[in-house]
């Protein structure tokens, strides 16, 4: 009991369960095949972020800059392929290599300083914000990049980003595919390789991990070039699912992807929680998102919702944890 | 003006209650879709039918807020389309499932081309193009354009419009809707830096207000256009502080296609006939302001 | 696994470990001069000192965390320069930190194999041995006496004894002939001490070499063959257990001397009950 | 030399006079009077804020939700006067009171929870958003409240918030007197008080400070009290400058408090800050946004400049105490 | 400033703290029990043990952080049952932990009055009184017989030996009769540690009543005057100096006893050298 207990995802599950039944009883459309495929996209796109931001947190830092950077991957491409009119996969590789490139200048500034992750990724955040805005209107004159639709090749990369298939009735976007694939991977990662061991080293103790040989600069990066890579993905996915890409992007997600681990269990202070935890805490968010429609509740309340769940999460999650008996 | 227990609606005779859906870019919290979204509500009221609105400026989440009303079966939709792109697939869901949809203000061209009925409003660019033609009437030639809203398509069409009308080059101004103080702040250090411009255009009452202040701040003598009205906007344009307002006209944008949409649940109509209805740009000058005074006051301007 | 005769007995000739005259400066701080001590199979060196005396320094260079400045370092009898503490270990060398770095929220078996976790598979489907891991490091402990309800607690709800317990098994599993423990005992209650020193008397049993770090002089005594006590980064000698007493080394190691000088400053005669 | 640059706010200071040359040489506007009045107010409404922000980090807490309780105060008077007729003072009382429950609120969750208060405040921010927006909407039937102006005694209240007198031919707006007495006022606090030692102590070492009978919980209500009471001031001489306030008022300042603590020198850790340093980051901030405008610079860059600001200050912070052999 | 005699000597008669019977139970733990002992003024009563032995919980009843469940405690032969640190405090019992209760980053002069600011001024023009608290923290150190550069400098920058220097000043000026020094020498080398000791006596014999706790009999013999002496939870004793030897308490409290008879397990005789 107490061992199930001190699993980070109880309270998310106990909390997505409860969601999930309000919201089937109380609407007639969450329940439908269609209702069900949109909080499922909808969750898929947090859940993608909020386990690679999950990583990070359970390593023991931040990124704030994630956000803003789904919104430059998919400017990029934007760019690239109708400005420059470069071939679609070259302007894919382009924009992750662009993405792990601020993913490592993060790390590197934080391994380097050992500044707070919390300031640097607020800079490069601010960074990334004024850059998507400025250089997409230098390049195209505009603040949205629109008509990637009659890019050549675009379709072929759809297929891979922007598709979605029948099941049961439901037309299922691919990214719902990507978002369970990574989430298995990350927790398999976390619980079954010598990284994800190392991760939770690092969050829980990075003295101590250093001194049995883990590399710990190392996890850092590859956890911050996680975040970044899962940012592309993310910033990929939106591009080819509505293709179009709006320089703000992205702006202000950086704390959706936090609450969903937060609320998935993770600690702030490193070292504890699980990517199943937040992908629960996506599937809440997305649920609740999407409820709050099919419910026609009036949307001016959505932030005082979404902020009372939070607090509730945490709160239950505290009271879990201490039931637990654990102090830490 | 409309009285909300009118008694149209309580005889709805068609099966069940007609619900209408509004699913527009504009993010919580903005003047303007505050507007649009009140006229509908009202619509409904008047009709009584159940209108619901949601927005969100992100063109994903946007569509993800259709495919949610559409999975919950309305009898019409109505969206706008400041990027038509990322909403085009979503619309094309919800007219293929058979649920008639209007689009309003942005995206006047694409709107047929995505099986809408009919589009209600009017462009953001073309609303702009019609203030810059007056700002040069007035005798504007450099003018600025305030974004209150950093990367918002529908505010960046506004001042390309104004450019084009008034045929030469606006600089934007970039300020935080979110700090009015300091947007009157930058307004004013705009005109200190360069004593040549003439003309500012706001694009939202509430900075419309501020930039008036930093007009008398910095001691400069430009004239001074707004988009949308308000309470303090009439009183300024009474004033001669401010020299008109474009009036999209937000209300009838939301209050039109809701009225469209019952009609064509009761009664099969096609309001429009496939051609749009525009719903501005009207102008708020020293003539009229008295009078739409009363409604902006109310939230219906 | 009562007491035995030490397995390693027979290689006790050759040293597994011997330091000559071994200094070692920090810039213009010398921390530590002129140390000559070795160490055999199945054997257990106790270094004693007060605190200040450069029992860190010499372990950290034993350790291979910094090299040596002065003086000779011999494994198995051949000179040696450690670069790094894998080098020290690829020798048989390896070192329990005070803090023994471990990470409290992890399982008892992921902190056992930190840094060096058993996997299999291949390519991207190398994957940790998890089943074999936890095996080991139950089988580890229960060599040393200890069993743990759950191997899969989190090691920060061990006690400390048990904790260090854990990590002597964890050097002793990853093949180190010699074991360095920094002040085991210091942090613990004389039961949980006694624990300690047991799996230090279980793990010379086993034919291992330890060099036992502590300012407690009855716990070097328990279990120690040779004692080298420091002060101020020199060696007051190296003693074999029948060449000194408990009160000497107790004397030596605690500053009897320098508190009997201070002693008139205390407005205290000279202790008529000093060991020296 | 060495005392010196122990002291927080040495780095922000020489950036401030680099910033302070840069622009005045480089620009004709700056200097003159009118430019001068116009970034010293836009320099005083962040750094009312920044300075309680600093004294809560100092205390070893965080407030997101500073931003938006600007605007909460803000709509709160509005409602009140011209909504239900109520005296503007009694107003004013009205909304002082409210922000005060908020603060109140917030430390006791963190006080009591022990949870961080990044989340604790996270989550308060996301309701208060919420609420500006709904109950504004709700009451008013607009999501901006106007017609301040023709509101009895608004005039009155006006002269203590919303005022300016003239000085060296500036029209010097009474904001940033408030600004500047606040500063002194907290130097003096923090410095010269038990008060203030008691923040510094209860950043820098809680438990300890708890062991001496420092009464913890009571300084961190009093520091959240604070931020609450500092927006509720800021929240007036916003409302009272520009007579009108919108529900989305603030959101996304809360950044800026903190960016402009840190800049002045703040540790994000606490235990270390000064307000005049919180002070000279907000002067840094308001000279930067203001003297890009008077640079006739594009105003896209804007927030990528401001985040490579950020970075270098915390650098050049970083740098001075390593020089100054302050390891923590 | 050197050896002199105690100031206090007269009033020892009546002991400023007595306990008699002593014991205190966490719940169905009993963490102590039977303990009786006293100090009077210009005395030093050092308690002693090992780990877990029931030092702290000693120390936290006579503190009053937690009340006593069985016994009597009298301060000034009058029966108190402390509810506070604040009360313990009033009736002037001043304790210094082991880690000191200081805060790293703030200077010497504000950790030495922190929680006791002097202030000057009335209503809201009151305001610490800068100059008078920084004369007086060097006044008090220059008492104990250290000179810092700086009352300035962070305190996180001083030595060990200094920060305990700064403790024992504080509690001895804020007007404390009896001191209780938690393991103040536990962290420290054999210099500072005897710096320490001499604070000790310095405030000794200015006349006020100390505790001293600590693990080293060397270090407790230095100075005291009378030795209590703690195992798991109950006391062997309170000694006078002229009662017992350092090596009769150095085997009482290290627990030699016990040690032997690990001994067999250990697969050592029992040892020729120990004390009991
Ligand atoms: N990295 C270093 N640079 C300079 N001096 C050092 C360094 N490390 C240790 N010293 C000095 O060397 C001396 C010996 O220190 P060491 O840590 O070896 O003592 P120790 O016996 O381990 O003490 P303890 O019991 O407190 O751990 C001390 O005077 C210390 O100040
Ligand atoms: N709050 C508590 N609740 C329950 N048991 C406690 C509590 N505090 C102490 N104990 C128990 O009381 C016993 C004595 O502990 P105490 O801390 O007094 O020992 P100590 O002599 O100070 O040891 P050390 O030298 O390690 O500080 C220990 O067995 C401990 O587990
Ligand atoms: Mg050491
Ligand atoms: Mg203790």
């Amino acid at each position: 009991m107490t061992g199930l207990l001190r699993r980070p995802e109880v309270g998310a599950l106990v909390a997505a369960f409860g969601i999930f039944l309000y919201f089937s009883i109380s609407t007639s459309a969450f329940l439908t095949p269609a209702g069900v495929a949109t909080w499922l996209y909808s969750s898929s796109l947090f859940g993608i972020m909020a386990v690679a931001v999950a990583l990070l947190m359970i390593g023991g830092e931040f990124d704030l800059s994630a956000g803003a950077m789904t919104g430059t991957t998919g400017l990029i491409v934007g760019i690239a392929t109708t400005q420059w009119g470069l071939n679609v996969w070259l302007a894919l590789v382009l924009a992750l290599a662009a993405a792990l490139l601020v993913g490592a200048f993060n790390a590197w500034l934080v391994t380097s300083t050992a500044l707070p992750s919390f300031i640097v990724t607020l800079a490069t955040f601010f960074i990334l914000q004024g850059l998507n805005l400025a250089v997409t209107k230098l390049l195209t004159g505009t603040v949205a990049i629109q008509g990637l639709g009659a890019v050549t090749g675009f379709d072929q990369a759809r297929v891979l980003f922007g598709s979605s298939f029948p099941l049961f009735g439901m037309d299922v976007k691919i990214s719902i595919v990507w978002w369970i694939l990574l989430t298995a991977l990350a927790t398999w990662v976390l619980l079954r390789t010598r990284f994800g061991n190392w991760v939770f080293a690092v969050g829980g103790q990075a003295a101590s991990s250093r001194q049995v040989g883990v590399p710990v600069r190392r996890v850092k990066f590859g956890l911050f070039l996680t975040t970044a890579g899962a940012a592309w993905l993310v910033g990929m996915l939106q591009l080819f699912d509505v293709s179009t890409v709006q320089a703000t992007t992205g702006i202000g997600q950086e704390f959706v992807y936090i609450i969903c681990a937060v609320v998935g269990g993770c600690l702030l202070t490193g070292g504890f929680g699980s990517a199943i935890g937040a992908a629960l805490g996506a599937l809440i968010y997305g649920m609740a998102l999407q409820g709050i429609v099919f419910a026609q509740w009036d949307s001016n309340w959505l932030k005082a919702f979404l902020g009372g769940m939070l607090l509730l999460a945490v709160l239950v999650n505290l009271g879990v944890r201490r039931q637990a008996g654990d102090r830490s | 003006s409309a009285n909300g227990s009118s008694a149209t609606g309580s005889d709805a005779a068609s099966a069940g209650k007609t619900t209408i859906a509004m699913v527009t870019h504009g993010n919580p919290g903005d003047a303007f879709w505050d507007v649009v979204k009140s006229g509908a509500e009202q619509a409904g009221k008047d009709l009584g039918a159940t209108v619901t609105y949601q927005g969100d400026g992100d063109p994903v989440r946007q569509s993800q807020l259709i495919d949610s009303a559409v999975a919950t079966h309305p009898d019409g939709l109505i969206v706008s389309m400041a990027n038509p792109d990322g909403v085009k697939a979503s619309i094309e869901k919800a007219v293929a499932a058979g649920i008639p949809v209007i689009t309003i203000n942005s995206g006047l061209e694409e709107s047929l081309a995505f099986g809408a009925q009919t589009h209600v409003g009017q462009s953001e660019y073309a609303a702009g193009q019609a203030a810059g033609k007056r700002l040069a009437k007035a005798g504007a030639t450099k003018v600025i354009c305030v974004i209150h809203e950093a990367g918002n398509t529908g505010l960046e069409d506004r001042c390309r419009g104004a450019a084009d009308g008034l045929g030469s080059p606006v600089a934007n101004v970039q300020v935080d809707i979110a700090n009015l103080a300091d947007a009157q702040n930058t307004i004013k250090s705009t005109l200190l830096a360069d004593p040549t411009i003439d003309g500012v255009l706001s694009l939202n009452p509430g900075i419309a207000v501020a930039a008036s202040q930093a007009i008398t701040d910095a001691g400069s003598h430009a004239q001074l256009a707004t988009f949308d009205v308000s309470k303090d906007v009439t009183t300024l344009i009474e004033a001669g502080s401010i020299l008109f307002a474009v009036d999209q006209q937000p209300y009838s944008q939301g209050y039109l296609p809701v009225v469209f949409l019952t009609l064509q649940k009761r009664n099969g109509d096609v309001v429009g006939g496939g051609q749009p209805v525009f719903s501005g740009p009207g102008f708020v000058t020293k003539e009229n302001a008295a009078q739409v005074a009363t409604y902006a006051a109310h939230g219906t301007r | 696994m009562t007491a035995a005769e030490p397995l390693g007995a027979a290689d006790a000739r050759t040293p597994l470990l011997e330091v000559r005259g071994l200094g070692k400066s920090y810039g213009s701080v010398r921390a530590l001069s002129g140390v000559t001590a070795s160490i055999g199979a199945g054997e257990v060196l106790c270094v004693l000192g007060d605190n200040g005396a450069g029992k860190s320094t010499l372990i950290k260079v034993l350790a291979g965390a910094h090299g040596h400045t002065e003086g000779t370092l011999l494994a198995h009898g051949i000179e040696q320069h450690f670069a790094s503490p894998r080098d020290a270990l690829s020798r048989g060398i390896a070192t329990v930190y005070q803090d023994l770095a471990l990470v409290p929220l992890l399982p008892v078996w992921r902190n056992f194999f930190l840094g060096a976790e058993e996997t299999v598979g291949h390519g991207p489907f190398r994957r940790l041995a998890v089943a074999a891991m936890r095996a080991t490091t139950r089988d580890s402990l229960v060599t040393l006496g200890i069993t743990l309800r759950d191997v899969d607690q989190p090691i920060g709800t061990l006690s400390g004894g048990e904790r260090q317990a854990v990590a002597i098994a964890r050097a002793v599993h990853f093949g180190a002939e010699l074991v360095i423990l920094d002040e085991p005992t210091s942090a613990l209650g004389v039961t949980q001490a006694g624990l300690v020193l047991r799996y230090i008397a279980r793990a010379r049993d086993r034919g291992l070499g330890i060099v036992f770090i502590t300012h407690n002089p009855h716990h070097a005594w328990a279990v120690g063959d040779r004692f080298l006590v420091l002060r101020h980064g020199t060696s007051l000698g190296e003693f074999a257990r029948d060449g000194i007493t408990l009160d000497a080394l107790t004397g030596l190691m605690a500053g009897g001397e320098e508190l009997d000088a201070l002693g008139p400053l205390l407005g205290r005669p000279a202790s008529a009950g000093d060991a020296l």
